[in-house]
């Protein structure tokens, strides 16, 4: 998997990142929009809910993407964060949200360690493949160790506690939603700053020329273990945060599928780009939602042929197409 | 684990891996020339299968011998060789080879979804089970346990003849000449003037086709239901990349492992028979980076 | 920064009010498998519900109000089925819920619909466990569970063949099959110490293809195979293992088998023990000749073009049971609309008559529901099996008392429990 | 006495049937800097890529500054104080020619502030500097894989010198380059070089840059180093003008 997504061309000749239209401007208008949903449009919350939880895992696979490599099994670390929370709950009834998405976090990690010291040996089609071994397996072991895992009907994730409180579900999904909002915000703007950061840039150059790394003096096989860590947490919170709001975690959740929509969901909002991730996310719900109730049983077939148009026309993505019509924007100002 | 139990273990893997293989000497082919792994392959095979119900299920209505099912079976491979391969190659691969291996990769997961909705659209989603070309061949008992001679002899069979056909193919045809040369390097091929357009759309044609055959030969043993396209291409994924890429008599051999490794489970230890394909490409890729024939390629300076 | 961000959140919440008025309908929510291996069982659920709300609403509806009925498909997947599931509850799409087939799916919407506060009538899953772990105060189940229908097969087996030494299972991998299969061992064992497990598999739900555990079973050897499959899984399952022979070695026992006996056509052969989850069967010996019975049949067969299977004896048992509680709470309301409260009331007690014998929701709201065995036959005038041998036994006598786990019950009979059982048997 | 910059110790290469070195002993002192020339396909860029440990010897030794390196990774000998321009340059194209220096400068310091903006790392003004010194400035923003070859040499010597190396080792730096320009650059280099007080072994196989800015050849040919002395000494050679020049003419 040599050259995964155009050059980022708004990086260009702009070393300071003074704010511009499609950088920061707009995300955040887009946040607060968001951030009205639940008195605006109540019955839309949960859908937003779901697809932000799904929009930081996209993130974590989109900042793969941005060092070239595809993962088709970053499922795992979603089903991981989701099953370690939910057998918190079971050994601790009253369990607080924070501790369970930590306890997400933690799982997420440090598989993302145990798998990533092996994957990290691989480039391409093979760290693609390799990945999805990976989910497959934990898929395997959670639809057949039924004494253990609850088999194919998966785990209940009963409501947990909120800083010692226990609320009702209307509340509780409240206090969810804009939990999520904040951390799509904080994980967000940090994954972005990372992206930029020293660390960040050496770890896309992996995207490019892993020779030259080696002889600057870097560990290329390191250098993407911290890019892997970082994607696998992102995809853990997401994980953790989607059982969470659905209440329930099933083997579903590391299916090699669902790894095969978030990438799909990452080229949709634009490869590489951490605001595409969830923009794409947010569009992926809202079709595969109503496109149900009003065309049928396709809204697949609606995703894929989305998708078609989008690489063969548009391969920066929606958010490469937000991004162009901006600076035209800027350009006439 | 008693010798019966040894022997029972081992054909029913054999009868398994001949279906894996056949699914996966497609995909193989079509990454070896293409360097494209074809998420839609799922969906060939699946449409393969309902194909072949619906045109048996036409010839039994019409009142014709069931041992016409076989020939229908090359006929509805040959349909989604030319009806699906075809445009999917020529319409939207071709346009993209430029482009990044990913958004390649994700043209044939979009392709996969349209067609999972196709299926549906088209043959509904009750599961259909259409085995008269399984019971014409009859059964035969070895050991105190009856096999149908479809799947312990006809299938391996085909498997083998395929297996012989693609390498005698490969290896002594101008086309198929082509066909490894592209595989073995593109630039140089194109440099001597092969036209690698044809070879790719000649090469997807041959690929979607193994695809349909495989769901043509496998619908007599299963009931043919929506996602059954995807259960089996996440196993010839397995297969594919544990043996290396373009590597035909590998995906043989990686087959059989992993059809024996999965029916040697059941016997075994069944909650990990869905489990073992999956540690075997783990196992071999640890030992073999490049997948067990692939050879390395390293990188001039 | 935190308190101060939930005390404003509470202070948004918006109440909801008692609706006391007479509805423009009584709107009813139903999750079936419209996808998948058990579409062939969900589907006819789906057709049966439509003729049933055409005939309610054709009598006038129910109290006056006429009956709409919307469906979620349960083979989209967990996620999505709690989603719509909380969408219709919300959005006033639904006043009563009727879920779901599938048991995986009962344990994870019977907590929800308790957290939505919507009432839901469990109408076709089987495990026990639900109201054995938790009570509820919204959701009741208007048919049996597992421990009836398992015991009514084992005593049906142990009537019909009291020597047989060994017996294997074939399962799906969930909550259905594990829960049934324990059931079903603890009463054997309690029954018949002396019998041997010799094979247990449990195949992924919506399995494909049987023919490993199949070579398996033959090379066993085991004189009864069980197997609580239904819909697709079934079909597939008995129509491999007719394929390759082992329906003449082994016998059978198949206590979902009545939903599939068109769809087997002549693949299931005569001597092979049936159960319909309930007394449920096209030609219910005590029921057939019953006008209503006859006229559902009929107008069901015209619609679909298939005989009526288990699904839609349970869903006529769920509508007769929305009809009866609203008609018992209107008459205790005075003839004003009730409102949710006062129909969770009228629940207690309720008895209600679908197309088999009257079922009657216990204080724990477990539905007491006689269970119909038998063995099947290929006589020549259906071109499938039909069934012989017919036994009815008692509801009541063989379902868990309230407050006591199955299991543990089960554990404590002997193999005199067979005799203290009500039954009816009838010759075809 | 200190022990020299670079030293191999009876060096040998086999690939398959392919003698590519045969017991090459080359010691490289500070301060003097060496070119390499020899025919076309002897191994000089193979004898590069041992001395850095891109691959490994049939049999010998590496050291640098005595220490023996051999078994080591080319990301452990770099760290001590080696550093590679490459014949083909081997730069990171979708980064500007900026910001491959910028990152240079991060491996280099291991920088890991994980919210610091690599555009604003103290080193900036100076990789700027590095990219003019080069003729490279109006580069500076460019997507690295929009520039012509011979820029993208520089560039590649510019990453290299941005690690602050105590030895350069390059493979033909003016290749490329206009022949214009050629000398000018390898001017700059050399006071560069000097300046920096880096030591730099470059094989080479324009004569004209050999005898204008190498002091000391080494003449590689048939897997052994046969001939070294000065740059007038070697170019008059009778051997040299037969095997080497003769070639090249």
């Amino acid at each position: 998997m040599t050259h995964a997504t155009e050059p980022d061309k708004s990086r260009q000749g702009r070393p300071a990142g003074g704010p511009s239209m499609a950088g920061t401007v707009l995300p955040l208008a887009g946040l607060a929009l968001l951030a009205l949903v639940p008195l605006g449009a109540p019955g839309m919350q949960l859908l937003v809910n779901l697809a932000l939880a799904k929009g930081l895992a996209v993130a974590g696979v989109s900042v793969l993407l941005r060092a070239g490599q595809v993962s088709f099994g970053h499922a795992l670390y979603f089903a991981v964060a989701a099953y370690a929370g939910a057998f918190l709950m079971t050994a601790l009834p009253g369990a607080d949200l924070a501790l369970v998405l930590l306890a997400g976090l933690l799982g997420a990690v440090v598989a993302g360690v145990c798998v990533g010291l092996f994957v990290v040996r691989y480039r391409g089609i093979f760290f693609g493949m390799l990945n999805l071994a990976f989910s497959m397996i934990f898929w395997s072991f959670l639809e057949k160790f039924y004494h253990i895992t609850g088999g194919a009907d998966g785990i209940r994730l009963p409501r947990p506690a909120v800083l010692g409180m226990d609320l009702d579900r209307a509340s509780f999904e409240l206090v969810l939603f804009y939990l999520t909002l904040t951390l799509v915000l904080g994980l967000g703007w940090a994954t972005i700053r990372w992206l930029a950061s020293p660390a960040g840039q050496i770890f896309q150059t992996l995207k490019t020329n892993e020779t030259r790394l080696e002889y600057l003096g870097v560990s290329p096989r390191r250098a993407l273990l911290w890019g892997y860590l970082v994607s696998a947490a992102l995809c853990g919170i997401g994980g953790a945060l989607m059982g969470v709001t659905q209440g329930v975690v099933t083997p579903e959740y590391a299916w090699w599928i669902r790894s095969g929509e978030m990438v799909f969901i990452a080229v949709l909002g634009g490869a590489g780009s951490v605001r595409g991730a969830f923009v794409g996310a947010l569009i992926y719900e809202l079709v595969r939602t109503y496109a149900s109730a009003y065309a049928g049983d396709v809204w697949q077939m609606l995703l894929g042929g989305f998708l078609l148009v989008i690489i063969l026309f548009a391969p920066r993505g929606v958010i490469g197409m937000i991004e162009t019509l901006a600076h035209r924007g800027e350009a006439r100002k | 684990m008693t010798p019966t139990l040894f022997l029972l273990a081992l054909f029913d893997g054999i009868a398994y891996a001949a279906l894996v293989f056949i699914v996966a000497l497609g995909l193989t082919l079509i990454f070896g020339v293409m360097r494209i792994l074809n998420i839609a392959h799922g969906s060939l095979y699946a449409i393969g299968a309902y194909a072949t119900v619906s045109l048996s299920g036409w010839a039994l209505a019409m009142g014709l011998a069931p041992i016409l099912a076989f020939p229908l079976m090359l006929v509805s491979a040959v349909l989604v060789g030319l009806l699906l391969g075809g445009p999917i190659e020529w319409l939207l691969l071709r346009r993209i080879y430029d482009k990044p291996e990913v958004l390649q990769l994700l043209v044939t997961f979009a392709v996969f979804m349209i067609l999972e909705d196709v299926q549906r659209l088209v043959w509904g989603t009750r599961p259909y089970f259409e085995a008269t070309a399984l019971q014409a061949l009859g059964n035969v008992t070895v050991l105190g346990v009856t096999y149908t001679v479809y799947q312990l002899i006809l299938l391996p069979a085909v498997a083998a003849a395929l297996l012989l056909g693609m390498r005698f193919f490969l290896r002594h045809t101008i086309i198929g000449k082509l066909i490894l040369a592209t595989t073995e390097d593109r630039e140089a091929a194109q440099s001597i003037g092969i036209d690698a357009d044809k070879v790719f759309l000649f090469t997807f044609i041959v690929g979607a086709a193994l695809a349909g055959l495989g769901g043509a030969l496998a619908s007599p043993t299963t009931s043919i239901l929506p996602g059954m396209g995807a259960d089996m291409i996440v196993l010839s994924f397995a297969v594919v990349a544990t043996a290396g890429l373009g590597q035909i008599e590998g995906a043989a051999l990686c087959a059989l492992m992993i059809g024996l490794g999965r029916s040697f489970a059941v016997y075994v230890w069944p909650e990990a028979a869905t489990l073992v394909p999956y540690a075997i490409m783990v196992a071999v890729l640890s030992v073999r980076p490049q997948g067990l024939f692939g050879s390395s390629s390293a990188r001039k300076i | 920064m935190k308190t101060w961000l939930l005390t404003a959140l509470c202070a948004a919440m918006p109440l909801t009010a008692a609706a006391a008025d007479k509805p423009a309908s009584l709107k009813v929510g139903m999750t079936t498998f419209l996808t998948g291996p058990a579409s062939v069982f969900g589907v006819p659920a789906k057709n049966a519900a439509e003729i049933l709300v055409e005939t309610i609403n054709a009598q006038g509806g129910i109290g006056g109000v006429p009956v709409e009925v919307s469906f979620i498909d349960e083979g989209a997947g967990a996620e999505t089925l709690t989603s719509e599931y909380r969408r219709l509850a919300e959005s006033g799409g639904a006043d009563v819920m009727f879920a779901a087939i599938s048991s995986g799916n009962c344990q994870t919407l019977a907590p929800l619909a308790e957290d939505l506060k919507v009432i839901n009538f469990m109408w076709d899953c089987g495990t026990q466990k639900i109201f054995e772990e938790h009570s509820y105060k919204y959701v009741f189940r208007t048919q049996a569970n597992a421990t009836p229908e398992m015991l009514a097969a084992v005593i049906y087996l142990l009537k019909t063949h009291p020597d047989f030494k060994t017996i294997a299972v074939v399962n799906q991998d969930y909550a259905w099959g594990r829960d049934s299969w324990d059931i079903f061992r603890t009463a054997l064992m309690a029954m018949k110490p002396d019998v041997k497990v010799v094979g247990e598999f449990f195949p992924k739900f919506g399995s494909p293809d049987f023919s490993t555990e199949i070579s398996r079973l033959q090379a066993l050897r085991p004189d009864v195979i069980l197997s609580t499959n239904w819909g697709g899984d079934l079909d597939t399952f008995v129509q491999q293992a007719a394929q390759r022979g082992l329906m003449n070695s082994s016998t059978f026992v198949l206590p979902l088998a009545e939903s599939s006996l068109e769809r087997l056509g002549s693949s299931l052969p005569s001597g092979h023990i049936v159960g319909a989850r309930g007394d449920h069967y096209f030609r219910h010996p005590e029921r057939r000749d019953d006008d209503a019975f006859k006229d559902f049949m009929a107008r069901y067969e015209e619609k679909t073009g298939e005989i009526s299977v288990y699904p839609v004896f349970h869903t006529a048992q769920a509508f007769a049971a929305l009809q009866a509680v609203y008609e018992k709470a209107i008459a205790a309301n005075g003839g004003d609309w009730p409102d949710e409260d006062q129909v969770l009331a009228a629940m207690a007690g309720l008895e209600f008559q679908g197309l088999g014998r009257p079922v009657t929701i216990r204080e724990d709201h477990q539905g007491i529901e006689a269970q119909l065995m038998a063995t099947s036959v290929q006589t020549g005038d259906h071109p499938f099996a039909t069934l012989e041998n017919i036994m009815i036994f008692d509801g009541a006598d063989i379902t868990a008392p309230v407050g006591e786990v199955s299991v543990d019950w089960i554990g404590g009979l002997d193999a005199s429990f067979l005799d203290q059982v009500g039954v009816a048997t009838y010759a075809d | 006495m200190t022990a020299p910059l670079l030293e191999t110790r009876n060096l040998v290469i086999r690939f398959g049937g392919v003698i590519a070195a045969n017991d090459v002993s080359l010691t490289i002192t500070a301060g003097r800097n060496l070119a390499i020339i020899g025919p076309n396909g002897a191994g000089k860029t193979t004898f590069l890529n041992i001395c850095t440990g891109w691959i490994k010897p049939s049999s010998g030794q590496v050291l640098f500054e005595g220490e023996d390196v051999t078994p080591l990774p080319p990301r452990a000998i770099v760290r001590k104080g080696v550093a590679r321009a490459f014949q083909i340059p081997q730069l990171f194209t979708e980064h500007t020619a900026l910001e491959n220096l910028l990152i240079a400068v991060a491996a280099r310091d291991r920088l890991r502030n994980p919210f610091m903006d690599l555009h604003r790392i103290p080193e900036r003004d100076e990789m700027m500097h590095l990219l003019e010194m080069v003729k490279c400035a109006d580069a500076a923003h460019r997507p690295v894989v929009e520039l012509p070859e011979g820029q993208r040499k520089l560039v590649d010597i510019a990453v290299a010198l941005a690690l602050r190396p105590r030895l350069l080792l390059m493979d033909e730096p003016t290749s490329g380059v206009a022949s214009s320009e050629k000398h000018r650059i390898m001017e700059i280099l050399v006071e560069a070089l000097a300046e920096r007080k880096v030591t730099s072994v470059f094989v080479e196989h324009d004569m004209g840059i050999v005898e204008r800015h190498a002091e000391e050849v080494a003449v590689w040919n048939a897997g052994n180093v046969q001939l070294r002395g000065t740059p007038r000494e070697i170019l008059d050679h009778p051997d040299v003008i037969r095997d080497v020049i003769g070639e090249a003419v």
